[in-house]
């Protein structure tokens, strides 16, 4: 029952053209990897939602995969712009839906909850609202007065990266956690990479650290580093070098276009592009360890 | 007196608005570095809560995302998105929550998401994250923005974050349970809501004319009968921004 | 800023005649200890409410704590009737409100979260909506369907235990966590009793196993063992043989009473309750180690 | 033949109808057993999951409450009930639940709440728990029960969980997701819905007669033209049950 397939396997199997998905993690073990790996295999028309599209589906979308965002916040987070979503969107070639963030939380908790929405309290800004039809309201039946509310969204696929998983797909994650479990447990199918591959006994030591469930996942792939240039709690830092480097390389198409035959197209998978790096870069990405006080769970 | 950049001052007089004990809705950069001196100063129990889910943070070093890892570790919790905008944000458990945009209007609604029309912009500007809903439920919000014509015009564009909307009444009527924009920090002095719910003047920094205020605003800014002047940067606030917070000057040297 | 008091002080100070209260913990970490306490200080008209009311309600009603209970399954978990909440419910003496146990989590999630009310699917089964009033109906404005909603709970008071907490209230749980996150923050007061008062180092090691943030924590109390009959994961084990014998005690209101005399009114706090146990129970609920796997967030 | 209780009997029957690969929300007590003997004979990759928010339970002992720590201890997660009730029973993640109760009708309505008036109970029962939302929303649920007419009225003196209401397109028009009762096991046979959701009787087990069955049921219980005869509960089964899951016969010894 071993879920355990390599990436590019995961990709072609699981991500179809026109696609809906989502690639999880709030700035956190965001799955460069597997973003690379669809762009490597040419996907296209995919709509790609994530409450920051940050630099994974800015290169998603100058590859062309992507015929859609949906989205909460187009920055480069700590830097500024995101310029291909930006340039795109003022050009009229990239549709959008936009939320705020809870808006967006929201849509992937109703779509995990297997409710068909979620009701937030109003915010007094209106203007999101009159711009997305998306965005309705219902009468709280208690109080008499209006509440926000968001659709479920369910994408086709979810992708997520982890710290360790078994090879049922039970995984376990820690630091930021922004969205990951509501993600999978929204999407039809879900692709796991994980830092490391554990036995069952690691994950079933600890059972309140697991996150996502095997039997809802489809394929768990061992990639190690694949959240680079974003990172993995415990595991390496975050390349900030490469969000700025990004913000300079994302000024021309010619630019953005080398980059990725270099780095995309030019590598067959995460330990070639890993091992491209300069080894000055990965050292700089080390660190050193912090262990968590121990619990016991006791035997029962 | 001190030498000091716009970035440092504003940074200084953000600062001296939070309380010890405070929740803290922290985004990165100078208000990251507005809490950290507060808490090195007169605030040492302020709580900073991040939007990406962490809660106590302790960074070791300066933060250069919302999402640093230098602010899980060490933290005394993480928990999930939905659970900080709902358990955290919604639920009426922050305090005090910093907000920021291209424009900002004559009653403190603030715009965040596309200079000119929203189908077809103009500029098209990141969008709300997460300051929609902590424009409306943070019991006290604060701004920091250089005072610059184009970034307060008479009225925005677009409303991604709600201030006192056309007045006062307006968003106390929408029942949101936040007190929206207390004070706009700028390089030139303070702004606050009148009882009406527009900005005026209430204070220059040191060496600033009201004016130069007015100047730089895109409406008629009043001036508060009760003008002040803020109180002067002091040598131990710019030591501990410049060598304990921002060693580098990554986010000071500006200004 | 600490939050250590005792029991007696944190009861005394939190807990008024007429609240509506919620000891949360399902099965598991039930704080038995503040039940007595209350008991002992003699409070009455409070409104209890508590998905699986469970023997600490049973003897909090028998003691005349409380006028009315909102819940969601009477039983006594594993062993059959709760005889003093039935009892009383059929002799018209007691007022109640019923949920199903999702009802009732929602209710609380919609107090955490601060909203007026929770969404859910419907079921099919409307009496407990006919004879609810508090479950109502809205129509989903995307399918035009109805969803069944119920409104926020927010207790005056929540009593939680905990493994480990810090003196400012950071505390950490693992195990079942049922609703205790959500009763908490549902809550406009917070008690906790907890197992082992440890350093805020040891909470800020591992920050993803923090339940409730000690900023809405309004007391701290070291009570070890406070969960007795019910159990601590890790700690001890579930004393069966009380909740067995619980189902005779509550055959007669003699025996309840000759009970409540003994092990509550006639002991001062948890510590001589727990001696007052015979060596051999206190023996049989011990348990072995079984540590969970370690993880690290690394130095950053 | 072996000799067994009514309750082994009708435990084995169970268990032959859960499929390998199932997620099961278990309950305490007989459908627990049915579980991990389906675990140790044909399903050895069964999922239980439970209420409490226990997934992938691996009991070392008889888990004597449905929050037991036995359960937590070894599984492969735990999450929080809000967590279990919406993530895994209402998005459908759900293969099979079981459900108890004290009346049961021709239709496979279940009534776990009171018998007489709600608001003057004869008798008050513990209630729904979970079972509303698992009757609603699993994809199959199964029964264990006693055959005995008190169990099984023609009406139920109220809806605690769904069956077919009063007949399938009933419940079909609410729209629920899970496929209600598939199968009544009781210590006479098996009662499954037919195509307009009533009860009808499909097997009975060896040395049964359907009159028994039709005798010891509320309503004119119809026999399906397919009635077969249960396959024999094997000493294999017995030998798990009896050494192996419940050797104490807290469960088991009834009947």
């Amino acid at each position: 029952m071993t879920k355990i397939c390599s990436l590019t396997d995961a990709i072609s199997r699981l991500v179809q053209d026109g696609d809906t998905l989502y690639a999880a993690g709030f700035t956190h073990m965001i799955p460069f990897a597997a973003g690379h790996e669809i762009i490597r295999q040419g996907r296209k028309n995919l709509v790609l939602a994530r409450a920051t599209p940050d630099l994974i589906y800015d290169q998603m979308i100058a590859a062309g995969c992507a015929r859609k965002i949906i989205f909460s916040y187009t920055g480069n987070p700590g830097v500024g712009s995101l310029r291909i979503v930006r340039a795109e969107m003022e050009a009229g070639r990239l549709e959008w839906e936009e939320y705020s963030h809870f808006g967006m939380i929201s849509r992937l908790q109703a779509g995990a909850a297997g409710l068909p929405f979620m009701p937030m309290n109003q915010t007094a800004a209106t203007d999101l609202e009159r711009a997305n039809p998306n965005i309705r309201r219902v009468v709280d039946p208690y109080s008499g007065r209006d509440v926000i509310t968001v659709p479920a969204l369910q994408p086709d696929v979810a992708i997520v990266h982890v710290q360790r998983a078994d090879v049922h797909g039970n995984a376990q994650i820690w630091g930021i956690i922004g969205e990951q479990k509501e993600a999978a447990f929204a999407a039809q199918r879900v692709i796991l990479t994980a830092e490391e591959i554990v036995d069952e006994d690691v994950i079933r030591s600890d059972p309140n650290r697991t996150v996502i469930p095997g039997f809802i996942v489809d394929a768990v792939c061992h990639v190690p580093y694949a959240a680079h240039p974003s990172y993995t709690q415990g595991y390496y830092d975050r390349d900030n070098a490469f969000y700025l480097a990004w913000d300079k390389i994302s000024e021309t198409p010619e630019s953005v276009q080398a980059y990725l035959q270099e780095w995309v197209y030019g590598v067959k998978d995460r330990q070639e592009y890993w091992e491209k790096l300069s080894a000055e870069t990965r050292e700089s990405l080390r660190v050193t360890s912090r262990p968590a006080a121990p619990v016991d769970y006791g035997n029962y | 007196m001190s030498h000091y950049t716009s970035s440092e001052l504003m940074t200084i007089n953000a600062a001296r608005l939070l309380r010890d004990g405070d929740v803290v809705f922290v985004g990165v950069g100078l208000p990251n570095l507005a809490c950290n001196l507060a808490r090195h100063t007169h605030a040492p129990n302020l709580l900073m809560i991040y939007e990406a889910g962490v809660i106590g943070a302790r960074p070791n070093r300066l933060p250069l995302s919302i999402g640093d890892p230098t602010l899980v570790s060490g933290a005394t919790g993480v928990c999930s998105m939905y659970d900080i905008f709902t358990l955290y944000l919604q639920r009426g458990n922050v305090d005090v929550g910093f907000l920021g945009g291209a424009q900002i209007d004559r009653f403190g609604n603030i715009n965040a998401t596309v200079i000119g029309g929203y189908d077809h912009p103009k500029v098209r500007l990141p969008g709300s994250g997460g300051s929609q809903e902590i424009a409306a439920w943070a019991n006290r919000c604060y701004v920091m923005t250089p005072h610059q014509k184009r970034r307060f015009p008479a009225k925005v564009d677009f409303h991604t974050s709600a201030g006192f909307l056309n007045g006062r009444a307006e968003r106390d009527a929408t029942g949101v349970r936040g007190g929206g924009p207390q004070v706009i920090v700028t390089d030139l002095g303070l702004m606050e809501p009148d009882e009406t719910g527009e900005l005026v003047l209430t204070a220059v920094h040191p060496g600033i004319q009201p004016e130069q205020a007015q100047a730089n605003t895109g409406w008629d800014l009043k001036v508060a009968p009760s003008l002040r002047v803020t109180a002067e940067v002091t040598d131990e606030e710019l030591r501990i921004l410049r060598e304990e917070l921002d060693p580098n000057g990554i986010y000071l040297k500006g200004g």
